[in-house]
């Protein structure tokens, strides 16, 4: 007789072990322990939520201290290898596969751990692939997230850092999971429910508020002239170029500086209204003086940003917002509007190629890919158009074929050499050498070349879809490597051949003068200028202050 | 808020110390002292793998304040954090001297010092530590035949270390609220002390402690000025004008002061404390206000003193 | 610790009348260049000392780039240098021309 | 030695000295030209806000009572304070303020002298010890700015190569010679004989009123670019 259930008996299997040493739905912190080992078999696929900002931290340290001759040989699936704990379920052989897709800190322990066979690697992932595969095959037997706000029957408020927790909760709630959240406080009743209770099975009460990384804050005060130049390039020689209005900014330097260009030298080219009006964008605290300034009309996020709640809910005509009045956030529905709804992905990278692949791999680490990838890719998929990725596509195509269909625009910034004066263009990705020692089957690339529409370096805008062959191409971004050697070894004839045919524009091209690369032109200079942008409501993280 | 955007005014803390100079000063008016071209660069640094700077991080010369004639000395705060080595410090010393010894010569009666510094550039340690007390004897020297020497502070290096002990040497003091005064850096205490003791990456914490606005409601700076370039001038003018005079009387009054201070705050862990003691409208709250509302706080006033 | 010169030809004396500027601040990742007016109106030269060793090859390249397109006749650049970036060092070099040829 | 072994040796007819609180001392020490103003902050005590405030009301003291009786500051201190209380109330300013008030005794005839017996370092050390006329210590002192560990850390150079290069320069490392060669420290006395003599000698060099420790440095060839360049700046100034 075929069986049918065996997933709900488990399920009812693990809630009654795990009954012994909770209230209801409730458990005390000092249980959680207990908890995991209750509801956890070996050999489960495990959902810990963490990604580039929120961190189920609390639920992280406990399960790194279950006993693991109870509970070993974890299958992690899980955005985010973050913090040490996480490290730590590998080191102490709680967990064994991984199957992730973001590492901040612990990018160099990992490939240290995958070296040393401590973690069989099963994917490096970008976020929404991840996620694809929660509802395929890597389902999650159990998932452990965290959420601000839980009420005695287990709804749960999860607030401006919704993020990633509707989507895990989902997979593994509908496919007999078991869902625990920790959350920051247990209260009477939820500002708003984000999650409904029927799809939590155990609230922990954790002894400190989850763990939120203010990735996306980056201090105008550190901004380059070399930044603002390229900023000022990428606004007249593309922004303005193709009209782009809908878009996505990656987290570097680079577009910081344009974000706080907008108001004085977007201005002044009169690009008001009609460029960078729809975001798909993390609340960036250096696009509040455009914001203050009239320059945005509205920002889907992937999730919050620390300090930049209350200036949120204020500015509720601009941010997607509850009821209750505070941003919600939603990564599947950013990440696929960035995929879907935008024109244009461009965001800084640490090496690009000849062919154009770019890579954050550096020697030793391993940076995960986020969700840059999605952002940074041309949707095949897409139907609608739009003037700019129209335009893009009849460059591309060279505007003969009647069926021609539109390019995303995907456009990395680059300074030519990164610190200790580590050039950023190369012959060969570190990323490769980085594959062969660890024998991946596949080479981490962030964006490859053939999605790859612009290059932007201090030395000016390679545009690749004006270019005609694999030459072209390679001489393209010769043409802007600078003083490399992978600068230095270009042909100067095609280069100037290039430069005629408006595939390379320098400054002098677009009428950018080098000296109007100044300071002076930044919105803001300073984490304190912001706040007094944002009329006191953005409040800074203390390490990023100067007052 | 206004949707148009307002150019930023120059900012001290953004202004390299010669942009300081040339706004703080009557415009064309300064002449420098030793100036780069004759290239007075450390010779301490090369055996430490680091280049110098043709001025040695310390700019000095004349020029004239609202019509009268000034020296000036201003610390660049991004070179080896503005600290003193043998040449800087020697620099400054000069200047000072030079203020004193032509003060009854019809010789500038004011001397502007820009302080940016992390204190004492420890590749040359000695002779920077030395360079400060030769400062402060200076100072005190150049004070007590009437020269007013004025100290402003708003540079990312702050006033720390030695540079802490000169600030107050001075006939009257000038911060931002960026600009911080302190003598043990918050890394230091942290390092020697632990991080409960003072945890320096809570920078929130380190301004509450170090920051202007403590300074000022304190009494332990004398004028406090929003961030413009314009703002430091006018302050500096203002107060050139009436100094303490070095003597017995002041000292007695400034024994009295500090001791006060220490009656009142001496259990105090923590800023917003001294606020709540001193009766100001939401103590926690006075990094957040804006330099308007700072401004207007009836306390500020009070602080004022001439017990320096 | 590095030092080197880089000597050029000009057929042109540089505009102004100014004879000594200096810009920027010898900082990390940052210089100082310090302009005078005193050689013959067709020679330049541009003399390096650098904290980062090994890329004297690169400088050559950025100073040489950087008289074609400036042709500073007459004057004497002098850098003390952080670490900068090639662009940095070009930037630097540009404002202090600029500065020098705009003031009397 | 220790504090009273230093006292018996300069006061051979007798001293009086009051241990108070913050290991802050004062008393009178007798001597052939008269009696001497003694204070000083003792035992390695890390001067705070409250030991300036009362070494600085006992120089304030001597002021008060007119006549130009010398004051001896006898110092063995860690370091300045090093904690958040003492920043918070300022501290800059207490050390500042005895500084000043070391000053103006001086300028209103008092002869001021400095003993190092001990230890001084950093901002301590400024307040105190270099903020007399003249500068004496004894060979088993032990001033410094910072210890060559934490200077390793902060100028990123290894420890051995430090130690090597502070066998060529004067100019950056801790201790009583390198101090004396750059001018911070007049004259290290020979212990085998009574202090009392050699501190009757110092009083009698009659005071110049002017700092000229970058001479001496100047002299000593251990800190050749100080008292050059201060001059050079002073002509320029004075020729404007």
């Amino acid at each position: 007789m075929a069986q049918w259930q065996r997933q709900r008996d488990q399920q009812q299997d693990r809630l009654n072990a795990a009954s012994r040493v909770a209230n209801g739905k409730l458990v005390a912190a000092d249980k959680t322990k207990a908890l995991l080992e209750a509801v956890l078999r070996p050999g489960d696929r495990v959902c810990l939520e963490g990604d580039n900002q929120k961190q189920a931290d609390f639920l992280a340290d406990t399960l790194a201290q279950v006993d693991s001759s109870k509970i070993h040989d974890l299958h992690m699936v899980q955005s985010g290898i973050v913090l040490q704990s996480h490290m730590d379920l590998f080191e102490r052989g709680i967990a064994r596969k991984l199957d992730f897709s973001y590492s901040g800190a612990q990018g160099a322990a990992l490939a240290r751990a995958f070296a040393t066979g401590k973690i069989e690697l099963g994917a490096i992932h970008t976020y929404i692939e991840l996620y694809a595969r929660y509802v395929m095959d890597l389902t999650p037997n159990v998932a452990l997230i965290a959420a601000m706000e839980s009420d005695r029957d287990g709804n749960l408020y999860t607030g401006p850092n919704t993020e990633e927790t509707p989507v895990i909760v989902e997979a593994t709630a509908f496919k007999s999971g078991i869902v625990v959240a920790q959350v920051n406080k247990i209260v009477d009743k939820v500002r708003r429910v984000d999650i409904p209770a029927d799809q939590v099975d155990f609230v922990v009460q954790a002894d400190r508020p989850f763990y939120v990384e203010p990735l996306f804050t980056r201090d105008p005060a550190n901004v380059t002239e070399g930044q603002i130049l390229m900023a000022m390039m990428a606004i007249k020689g593309i922004y303005a170029e193709y009209g782009v209005k809908r878009l996505n900014h990656g987290i570097g330097f680079p577009t910081a500086a344009i974000e706080l260009i907008l108001p004085t030298y977007g201005e002044k080219l009169g690009l008001k209204g009609k460029i960078a009006t729809h975001w798909a964008l993390n609340p960036h605290p250096t696009l509040i003086p455009a914001i203050e300034s009239g320059w945005v009309e509205q920002i889907h996020s992937f999730g919050s940003e620390v300090g930049m709640d209350q200036y949120m809910s204020a500015r509720s005509d601009i941010y997607f917002t509850g009821h209750d009045g505070t941003l919600r956030s939603n990564r599947l529905m950013c990440q696929t509007a960035g995929l879907y709804a935008c024109d244009m992905f461009i965001g800084s990278t640490l090496q690009i190629d000849l062919e154009g692949n770019s890579s954050t791999v550096t020697p030793g680490r391993i940076a995960g890919f986020g969700g840059a990838p999605n952002m940074g890719a041309d949707a095949h998929g897409r139907r609608h158009p739009t003037d700019a990725w129209l335009k893009a596509g009849r460059q591309a195509s060279d505007g003969t074929a009647a069926l021609t269909r539109g390019r995303k625009l995907v456009v990395q910034m680059l300074e030519t050499f990164g610190e200790k004066m580590l050039p950023h263009f190369v012959e060969e990705l570190d990323s490769l050498k980085l594959a062969k020692e660890l024998n991946l089957e596949l080479a981490p690339v962030m964006i490859y070349g053939d999605d790859i529409t612009h290059v932007v370096s201090e030395e000016g805008i390679a545009n690749l879809l004006l270019c005609r062959s694999a030459t072209e191409r390679e001489q393209a971004i010769r043409g802007v490597a600078g003083f490399t050697d992978v600068g230095r070894g270009r042909d100067r004839k095609t280069v100037q051949m290039l430069r005629q045919r408006g595939v390379i524009r320098r400054p002098e091209d677009l009428g950018i003068n080098l000296l109007d690369a100044s300071r002076q032109l930044l919105a803001a200079r300073s984490i304190k200028d912001l706040v007094t942008w944002s009329g006191g409501l953005y409040e800074p993280p203390s390490k990023f202050r100067n007052w | 808020m206004s949707t148009v955007f307002q150019p930023h005014e120059a900012d001290w803390y953004e202004a390299t110390a010669r942009e300081r100079i040339t706004g703080l000063l009557d415009p064309g008016t300064f002449l420098e002292f030793v100036g780069p071209e004759q290239r007075a660069m450390s010779p301490h640094l090369e055996q430490f793998n680091l280049t110098g700077a043709f001025d040695d991080g310390l700019i000095v010369g004349g020029g004239r304040l609202n019509g009268d004639a000034v020296f000036i000395a201003a610390q660049e705060g991004r070179f080896l954090g503005g600290a003193f080595g043998e040449v800087h410090g020697a620099k400054l010393v000069g200047l000072l001297r030079a203020a004193r010894d032509g003060a009854d010569k019809g010789g500038p009666k004011c001397v502007l010092l820009l302080l940016d510094t992390g204190g004492v550039r420890l590749q040359e340690a000695n002779a920077g530590e030395l360079a400060i007390s030769e400062t402060i004897q200076a100072i005190l020297e150049a004070r007590l035949v009437g020269v007013s020497v004025i100290a402003l502070i708003g540079g990312r290096s702050g006033a720390f270390g030695g540079g802490g002990i000169i600030t107050a040497c001075c006939s009257r003091i000038v911060v931002s609220q960026h600009g911080r005064v302190s003598v043990s850096g918050p890394e230091v205490i942290e390092t020697n002390k632990g991080v409960e003791e003072f945890d320096s990456k809570d920078r929130a914490l380190v301004w509450r402690i170090t920051g202007g606005r403590t300074r000022a409601l304190t009494g332990a700076a004398d004028r406090y000025v929003k961030e413009r370039i314009e703002d430091f001038r006018a302050a500096a003018i203002a107060l050139a004008a009436r100094v303490p005079a070095f003597t017995i009387e002041t000292l007695a009054a400034e024994q009295h002061r500090l001791a006060q201070r220490v009656q009142q705050y001496g259990d105090c862990r923590d800023s917003p404390e001294m606020w709540r003691k001193a009766g100001l409208a939401e103590p926690e709250r006075i990094a957040e206000l804006s330099d308007d509302a700072f401004l207007a706080i009836p306390q500020l006033k009070d602080a004022h003193h001439d017990a320096r | 610790m590095e030092r080197f010169q880089v000597r050029g030809v000009s057929n042109r004396r540089a505009a102004g009348a100014c004879k000594l500027i200096i810009v920027g601040v010898n900082a990390s990742g940052n210089l100082e260049v310090m302009i005078e007016r005193v050689l013959p109106d067709n020679e330049c030269v541009v003399e390096v000392t650098t904290q980062v060793t090994g890329f004297r090859s690169v400088w050559q390249a950025v100073i040489e780039e950087f008289f074609e397109r400036s042709n500073p006749g007459g004057l004497r650049f002098s850098i003390n240098d952080g670490g900068a970036r090639p662009d940095t060092v070009t930037l630097r070099l540009m404002q202090g021309m600029q500065l020098i040829e705009a003031t009397s | 030695m220790t504090l009273d072994e230093v006292l018996a040796s300069l006061f051979p007819g007798g001293h009086t000295l009051e241990r108070g609180e913050f290991g802050i001392v004062h008393g009178v020490g007798g001597a052939e030209g008269g009696p001497i103003a003694l204070m000083g902050v003792v035992d390695r005590t890390p001067l705070s806000v409250d030991g300036a405030l009362r070494l600085a009301s006992h120089v304030l003291a001597v002021i008060d009572k007119g006549g130009n009786t010398p004051i001896l500051m006898l110092v063995d201190t860690a370091s300045q304070s090093m904690t958040r209380r003492d920043e918070l109330l300022g501290l800059n300013e207490y050390l500042a303020h005895l500084a000043k008030s070391l000053a103006l005794a001086a300028a209103l005839g008092h002869r001021t002298v400095g003993l190092v017996y001990g230890h001084a370092a950093a901002g301590a050390f400024i307040a105190t010890a270099m903020s007399m006329q003249v500068l004496a210590a004894l060979p088993g002192a032990e001033p410094s700015v910072m210890d060559l560990p934490s200077i390793s850390r902060v100028t990123k150079l290894p420890p051995e190569q430090l130690a090597k290069l502070a066998k060529s320069t004067p100019i950056f490392a801790p201790g009583l010679g390198p101090m004396f060669a750059v001018g911070a420290i007049a004259e290290i006395w020979n212990v085998e004989k009574p202090l009392s003599g050699q501190l009757a000698m110092l009083l009698q060099q009659s005071a110049t009123g002017r700092d000229r420790r970058d001479q001496v440095g100047l002299t000593r060839e251990g800190r050749l670019q100080a008292a050059r360049i201060s001059q050079r700046v002073i002509d320029e100034a004075t020729h404007v």
